[in-house]
Parts: C-alpha cells; structure tokens; sequence
C-alpha cells in the first residue's frame, strides 16, 4: 500500500487539518472531527447536518456552506461518525429553526444518527431526517438492511439546502429532501478495490479483466463480479437497471460519479454514453455532474446517480451554492 | 463476582480484541468494510481509560461505563450495539456490589435483548446475534442445571463460538453483508467473531481466578 | 490494462462527446478537436488558446469558459496538438484584439504552436505566445529543453484570462501571463506510473515501496527513484527544491494537485503540509487550489505549484471565472 | 528514381512503422512518454491515404505531400520534425520527375538540415539527428564513390541503424529524455530508432526493385 498520509492513525485528523487550512470559509473543529461552515448557527435558518465514513470525499465535508450543508461529521474511515460528534454539530448549527440530519441508509449511520437524535431533542433541538436510500443494486426487502444511500446524498444536500437557505421551514425542508431522495436512483461498478489505509491491502482482489457490479461507497464486493466491457456496454448495464427500477423520462438531474481512482477523461467518456441512453429513452439530462463527488478511498469505477426533476427542484439545484465541491452563483 | 472481575473482563476483552483486531478486519474485509477490527480495537482501548480514569465502584457501573464509552468512540453499527449491550447489562445488574452468576445470566440476556431491539436482527441473519444468543441460553441453561460461574461461562464461550462459526454458511440478511445477497453465504460473520471473543474473555478470567482453575496443574 | 474507454482509438473522440455533453456553456468541435466557449469570438478581447495533450484532465478543456480560455486544443494522449487545429481555434476566437497562446514548454508543444502562430499569422491574426516552464525538477540549461511546463498553466491561463475578460489589450495579457509564469514553480511525487491506453501497461514498474521524485505530466519517470515515506517528508522534499529555486515567502496562491488517481483525501493530507512549511518559512498561503487540475491520466501521486503574489494578480485570480473545472463568482 | 519509386517508399515506411509500432512505443516509454509509435503509425497511415486520394506526379511532390501530412497529423516533437524533414527534402528536389542517387543524398542533407534547424539538436543529443546524420553522410559518401542507389542506400540504412544502436549510452540533451538527466542513459532514443526504419525502407525498396537484387537467388 502507497499512500500519502504520515500515518494510519492520523489520516481524518491530517486530513481535517488540511481542510481547514485550505477552506476559510469553512471552521473546523479538529478534535471533535466536525467542519462548520464560518458563519454556523445562522438564527432562523434550519441547520443541515450530514456525516458518515471517511473515505468518500468531498463527501460530505466539500458540500459545508452557502446553500448546502451547515455542517459535516466525518467517521473513521468507513466507520459512521459517533453520537456526541454529531448532537455537537447538531447544537452548534441550530439557528433556533431546528436541524435536518441527512442519513445515508447505513445500520451505523442510522443507529447513531438515531441516537443523536434523541440526544439533541434532549437538548431541546428539533431534529428531522431524510434518509438517503438510492442504490438500486440492492433489493429493499426485508432481507437486506435496505438500500444503500450513495450518490443522492449529494442531490438531497443541494436540493434541500437551497431550500433551507431561502428560510424555509423545517418540514418544508424535510418535505423536499425526501422528495429527491424518492425520485434519485443510483448504480455502480468497480474496475478495482480499494485499499484502507488500516487493512493495507485491496479488500478484494479482482482479475484482470473482471469487474464488480452494483458495488456500493464502503469498498464492498457488489452483487455480482463480471467480465470487463467496453464503457457503453457497462453504462447500458448501470442505466438499465436504474430504468428498470424507476423508468428514465423527462428532465433528468444526473451524475457521473468517479470511486476516487477513476480520471475525468474516463468519467466524461462514461458521461457521453450515460446522455446517449438517456436520449434513447426520451430522457433528458437538464443538469449534469461529472466527477469524483462519492468516492470509495482510491476505487477504480463509477457510478451513475439521476433524479427525475420537478420545477421546483430544478430551481433549487440551480440556486447559488459555495462549498469547495460545488460552487456557482455565487 | 465483585467490581473488579468485571474490570479484569474489560481488560481481557481490549487485549482480546486487540489480539484479534486484523483477523476481524479481514472477515469485515471480505463481506463488509474492512473496519470492524480498528473499530473494536478503538473502542476497548477508550474503554481501558475511561475505567482507568473514573473507576466505577459496581459491577453494574463498570458495564455501563464500558458501553457509554463504546458507543462515544465506536460508530458504525457495533458501536451503538455493543454500546447498548453493555449499558443494558449493566443497567440489568443495578447497583449490587457482588454479582451472582444467574445475575450475570440473566443481565446477558437484557444485554440481547438490547441488541435485538436496536438493531431489529433475528437468530440466523449472520450478525453478532448469532454468537450472542446462544450464549446467553447456555449460560443461563448451566446455572439452572447448578453449574458455578466457571462452568457457566465455559459453556456460554462454547456456544458463541460455535454460533460465530455457524455463521459461515448463512445469507446476511442485516447489517450490511446483507447488500451481498448469496455472496455473503461462505464467510464467518465479523460481529459473531468478536461476540465470541468478548464471551470467550469473560471465560479467561473466570477461569484465571477461579480456585478451582487454580488448584488444577 | 481497466479501463472505461469503448476503444483504444477513440479515447479522445469520446471524451470530447462527453464534455460537449456535460458543458452546454461550450460549444465543442469534435471534428476537429477543439474546445470553444461557446460565445467565441468576443469582439475587441483578447482570444486564450491553450492546448496539449490529453491525459492531464481538467487541463486544458476545463479552464475553458468565462473569465479564462476561450479555446483549448487536446492532442492526442500525451501528444500535442497538431498546427491546422490550433489554427483553427486561434482564428475561432479571435475577437479582432488578437491571441495568447499559452504553451507548455515542451518541444512537440513549442514546435507544433510555433507553426500554428506562422500560419495564423497569414491568416492576419496577432499571436503572442506565453511559455509555461515552472517544474523545478528540470533544470533549465543547455543540456535540457528547458524546465517542463505543469501547474503553472492553470495559473496563467486564469489570471491572464481575467485580464484578458476586463478588456486589456494584447501586450498586457502577455506581461501579465509571463509574470504568473516567472513567479511560478512547480514538483512532483509519483507513487505509481501511468498506463497510456495504447501502451496498456504501465510507462515504468515501480516497487511496492518506491516513488519517483521530479517527475512530470507525462508518465515518465522523475528525476529520481526514492523510498517511499510519510506524506510530511515528501512535501519537504517537494518544497524544498521549490524553495531552492525561488525562496518562498509572503502571499503565496499554492495548489496541491493530483495526478489522477489519487483520492481528494491524500490531497488535503498533503496540504496540511504544505501550509505547515510555508508557515515555517514565513509565507501564508493566501490563495489555495486542492485537487486534480493538471494529471497524468491515472498515476498517482501530487505535485506542488506556487506562485508568488502581488497585488494585481490577487485580485485578478479572485476575478470571476466560470469553467467547468474552476468556477466562482458567478 | 520516379515517383513510383517514393510512394512505394512511403508505403514501405507505413508497413515499417506499423510493424515496429508497439516496439517504438516501449522506447519512448523507457525515456519519453509512451506515444512515438502511436504517434508515427498514425501519421504515416495518413500519408498513405493522402497519397492515395490525391498522387502526387513528381518525387518531390511525394515528399512534400508526406511532409505537410505528418505535420497536420502527428503533433508532438516528431510532427514537426520529421514533417519538415520530408517537406526540405521533397523542395530539394524540385519538379524533377526522375531523381538521381545524388539528388536524394543531398535532398536527405536538406533534410537534416530542417529538423536541426528547426530542433535546434546536435549529433550526440541523443535524437533523431544521431540517425539521421550518419545515414546522410553515409549515402553521400557512397554516391561519391561511385556507388549505385542500391549500395548507397544499403549504407545510409546502417548507418543509421548504428546511428540509433550508438544512442544508448548517450544522455539526452533534447526532446523529453532530457528531463531525466543521467537516467536517459542505456535507452536507444525512440526517434533516432523511427529514423533508422525509414532509411531502411528506403533500402528495402531499391533492393526489391533492382534488377541486381532480383536477378539474385
Ligand atoms: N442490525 C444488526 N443487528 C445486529 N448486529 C448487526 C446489525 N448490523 C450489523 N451488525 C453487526 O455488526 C457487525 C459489523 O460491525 P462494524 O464492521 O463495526 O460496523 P459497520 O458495518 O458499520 O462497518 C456485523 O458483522 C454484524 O455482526
Ligand atoms: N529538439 C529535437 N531535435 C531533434 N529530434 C528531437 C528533438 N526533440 C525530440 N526529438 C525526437 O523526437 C522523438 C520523440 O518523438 P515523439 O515521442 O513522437 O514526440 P514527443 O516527445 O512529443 O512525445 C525523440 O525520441 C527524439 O528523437
Ligand atoms: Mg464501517
Ligand atoms: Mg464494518
Ligand atoms: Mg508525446
Ligand atoms: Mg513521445
């Protein structure tokens, strides 16, 4: 394993001091392993609040700021964050609105999450969630833990945040989360593990010409492993699947997300195919990412995450955002 | 058994674990997320000081404290479900100073039964449930049968162990193992592992302090 | 060799369907390779070409937009651009004020827009040319061609690309461009090779716990093979030769770039470094750049890239821009 | 020579460069960026179609169309170079539809010429020049002496196949080889190889249509 870290023990802990030395808009809190935007609480907004593993930026720290997120709460690698991390950020972004927590469907995100919750309500914050669950690789069914959240999340942090940037109130918010995460659909492929820094060593290892499909963000095998294909082939497969579960029409919001490994030439060559099947199927896509916003540490792959817009949603996806992974408008 | 046994299990669990972290990671590697092992090993070593620092004066205090702490320094899934499993015993054995084994027993089985609420797995859905709840029954099976407290953890370590391998051959269906479908039938469940290693740690110092134990070569 | 490409041949092809697909704010000649903002030519501005090889994604398509490019030309993988489509997007976006060519200092590149300036010169264009060489790792002597042009280019492309937006004439931008450059130094660390779809194997074998220092943009290897060590000791070596060559101090515009396969966390790892020397050495960086500009198609690995400010180029980089690969303030 | 004679040439350098193609590639990857074969195979296959869309009625002609072709396809560092090397030769010889051992050996100095002037290399540099050099003064040299094409083309061929092999311990002083210093040593130059092809498809062709060499076993 190379990587660049000066330690296994240290890598949030460097990482955050790089975040905070690279972003003064944004105000971290080493120690507690919390990034605040500067100017958190901000009195009659609702406060967004996301958190989860490590290992998947500029999720969720690179979307802290105006019309985003008010604060993120990086884990351990792959490992949710803690409750008092997270009642912590809860309590210092309430602007006296109440708190949205986006949760990506994790049994370790939702079970602190939950207990955080319940903490913060002690404290006499009103906290909401919007559960991310967008990956249609696995079955919601009473034999999986559900699906996983993934690429959505980034929709669901912009979407709902402009909303609560305009002074929504906090049912409005939630009301607008939970629609994006219902209309978004994820899939994705892995050309290669990825290797954390505590193993040392790729959690899979996959032949040459072999490839992972319907992988998730934590470096997991996917549901099925597969002989590698041209790009259009392996888009034809992530998009069919996204269609099959929610038919692909009208204005799309779509991202073609890289696992951390992957280079832009190769996201955007996934990105062509993605816009031709879209066109096939009458589909359009009216807003468009491209690039590593959901990553897995060093994975080679992508993933590919649409939501169906609404008027609405479209003017919130358009509306100023300043973080350091999503910027316009401002 | 008194305060201290229940310390010297905590340090037998963070040794155990610590011992044992990378083997953990390695069945989290294979139908999870490589960190079950570091997450652990985190969470005992906090537990370690946390005893160290404000020494709790009840058998019951040192298990809630352990579970506090675990659920502050753990995330991920075991975190608050190991954390609620020793806050529940805990909670189970009140304030007594001296702790019977049926005590034990039955604080074990407030302890699953914590698990179970919060994490809503069944027996057979490859989490630490399936190590967990056989040794609760065995435990409390050996001391109504009049087992001692040695016989009682030997058989309760047994049970887990043997419910962690009988993971092997199971499809998950909690947790998230269970995003591999078939796939994550043909390896041992990471939680059932290091349930059978904290059950196991609680038969190492019985055995350890036991009399009995202790007259034997 | 994995991966997402539909063939060996049309790798660049592709990735231009996928950029016109993903900007609409550019208008992309797939024919003929070049990138064009899609309001080119501006009457009475100052047109930006750059162009180069592709494989260093974002470079040079997606610094094309408002505020700094106004053309790029991709060549072939880690080839440069041939002279007739340069001409074609000098002439493309020449808005009557004249071109700026901004150059990576490389022979196939010097020669190939050398050529293209002879013929837009015949076709009664001014062209003025900026040469980017900051890459300390080469010296620049007889005995060389000269220092390699690398990060420097995202510097010079924006801050003369804001002049150019506020209406300065010719001679102005060139000045300006050309003192980004002289007060702009750049070094590489490479953990791994990169492999060139048509090679299909990586350019060089490097052991499990070797890396190669000085390197380029171009998967070849550095200057020299070293043991690989902890993030705070390759940043000191990388500092340290820029150091070396131009003391750091003062405003310094720092920006920690990523080869292309090396996730956004290692990055800020990484920064948290650099600012910790410069801090040592009494400069701050004042301006900062964290994530993949500059690549080598899939290597991983970092460079470092400083600029000494002034006043003027401060102000000039906080200009607004809007590109796919840099955007603020609008 | 006629003008049949060039495009057979150039015919003979496609398949050349076709064939060494992954061969040039390795060299520039050992030293350079992994692209001269890619590179030449891409431009000389344009040559071939320019050729075939619109054939040139004069050696000349040949080699400028070759020239101008490699220019507006190849980019790089060889582009330009060898594009301007076809280009100084093709204008060297004029309009003349049939061309002596002696004009070619002076149109290939005139070549030289161009790629020095334009490169700015010195023999020694470790490029193209290293071949293309030798092989100029090699066919001049013959010419002189009184020797046919066959002969002379024979020796320019060596010549610059020692010319390249002679580049391996040579360290760069141009082209990208030069960024790696004292590590360029112990690689034959990509381009002073690529050179050594198209010299040696000029022999390949006048050996096949002599009638010396067919009247040969
Ligand atoms: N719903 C659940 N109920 C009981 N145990 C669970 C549940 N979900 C997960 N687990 C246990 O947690 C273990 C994984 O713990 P760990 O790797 O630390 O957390 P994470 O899965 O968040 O990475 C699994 O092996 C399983 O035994
Ligand atoms: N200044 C120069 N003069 C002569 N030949 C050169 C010069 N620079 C490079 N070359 C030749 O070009 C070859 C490399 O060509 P190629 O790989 O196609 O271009 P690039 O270096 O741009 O990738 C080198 O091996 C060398 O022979
Ligand atoms: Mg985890
Ligand atoms: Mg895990
Ligand atoms: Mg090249
Ligand atoms: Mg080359």
């Amino acid at each position: 394993m190379k990587k660049l870290i000066n330690d296994v023990g240290s890598v949030v802990t460097d990482t955050l001091r790089g975040v905070a030395a690279a972003h003064p808009s944004l105000r971290v809190d080493i120690e507690n392993k919390i990034i605040f935007r500067r100017d958190a609480p901000r009195p009659g907004k609702v406060g967004l609040v996301s958190g989860g593993g490590s290992g998947h930026e500029p999720l969720h720290g690179g979307y802290v700021g105006y019309g985003m997120l008010d604060a993120a709460c990086p884990g351990e690698i792959f490992t949710s964050p803690v409750p008092d991390q997270i009642v912590r950020a809860t309590t210092g972004v309430n602007g006296g609105a109440g708190v949205l927590h986006v949760v990506k469907n994790y049994t370790g995100d939702v079970l602190n999450f939950e207990m955080a919750a319940e903490l913060s309500d002690d404290e006499g914050v009103e906290v909401a969630r919007v559960l991310v669950d967008d990956d249609v690789a696995v079955r919601d069914s009473l034999y999986t833990a559900g699906r996983r959240g993934t690429g959505a999340a980034v929709f669901v942090e912009k979407i709902a945040g402009a909303l609560a940037e305009a002074g929504a109130p906090l049912a409005e918010v939630v009301r607008v989360g939970r629609e994006v995460n219902d209309r978004s659909r994820s899939f994705g492929v892995a050309l290669s593990a990825c290797t954390t820094p505590a193993a040392g060593r790729p959690t899979f290892e996959l032949g040459e010409r072999e490839i992972e499909l319907g992988i998730g963000i934590h470096g997991e095998p996917g549901r099925t492993r597969a002989a590698h294909r041209e790009a259009r082939e392996l888009v034809r497969i992530a998009m069919d699947a996204i269609d099959d579960d929610l038919p692909l029409s009208g204005e799309t919001l779509v991202m073609v997300n890289g696992m951390g490994g992957t280079p832009l030439m190769e996201l955007y060559i996934v990105f062509a195919e993605v816009a031709a099947y879209l066109k096939e199927k009458g589909a359009t896509a009216t807003r468009r990412l491209v690039g590593n916003h959901v990553t897995s540490l060093d994975m080679l792959g992508f993933s590919v995450t649409t939501c169906a817009l609404t008027n609405e949603l479209t003017r919130l996806w358009d509306a100023p955002v300043e973080t350091p992974a999503l910027r316009w408008g401002r | 058994m008194d305060t201290r046994f229940f310390v010297i299990w905590m340090e037998e669990i963070t040794a155990a674990v610590r011992a044992g972290r990378d083997h953990l990671t390695r069945l989290d590697a294979a139908i999870g997320d490589a960190d079950h092992g570091t997450n652990l090993d985190r969470g005992f070593a906090a537990v370690a000081e946390a005893l160290a620092a404000r020494p709790p004066d009840t058998p019951g205090g040192v298990l809630v404290l352990a579970g506090s702490t675990l659920i502050r320094k753990v995330g991920g899934a075991s975190g608050p479900l190991y954390g609620t499993a020793f806050r529940d015993m805990g909670k189970a054995l009140g304030d007594a100073a001296d702790v019977s084994a049926a005590e034990l027993a039955s604080a074990l089985e407030a302890g699953l039964a914590g698990v179970r609420r919060l994490g809503g797995a069944e027996e057979g859905d490859k989490t630490m449930v399936d190590a967990l709840a056989p040794a609760a029954r065995a435990m409390a099976r050996t001391v109504d049968a009049g087992g001692d407290p040695e016989e009682a953890f030997a058989a309760a370590a047994a049970a887990a162990e043997e419910g962690a391998k009988a993971t092997v051959p199971l499809v998950a269906r909690k947790g998230r193992a269970s995003y591999l479908g078939a796939r994550s039938a043909g390896h041992e469940d990471p939680g059932a592992a290091s349930t059978a290693l904290i059950v196991g740690a609680l038969r190492a110092v019985a055995t350890r302090r036991s009399p009995r134990s202790e007259s034997r070569p």
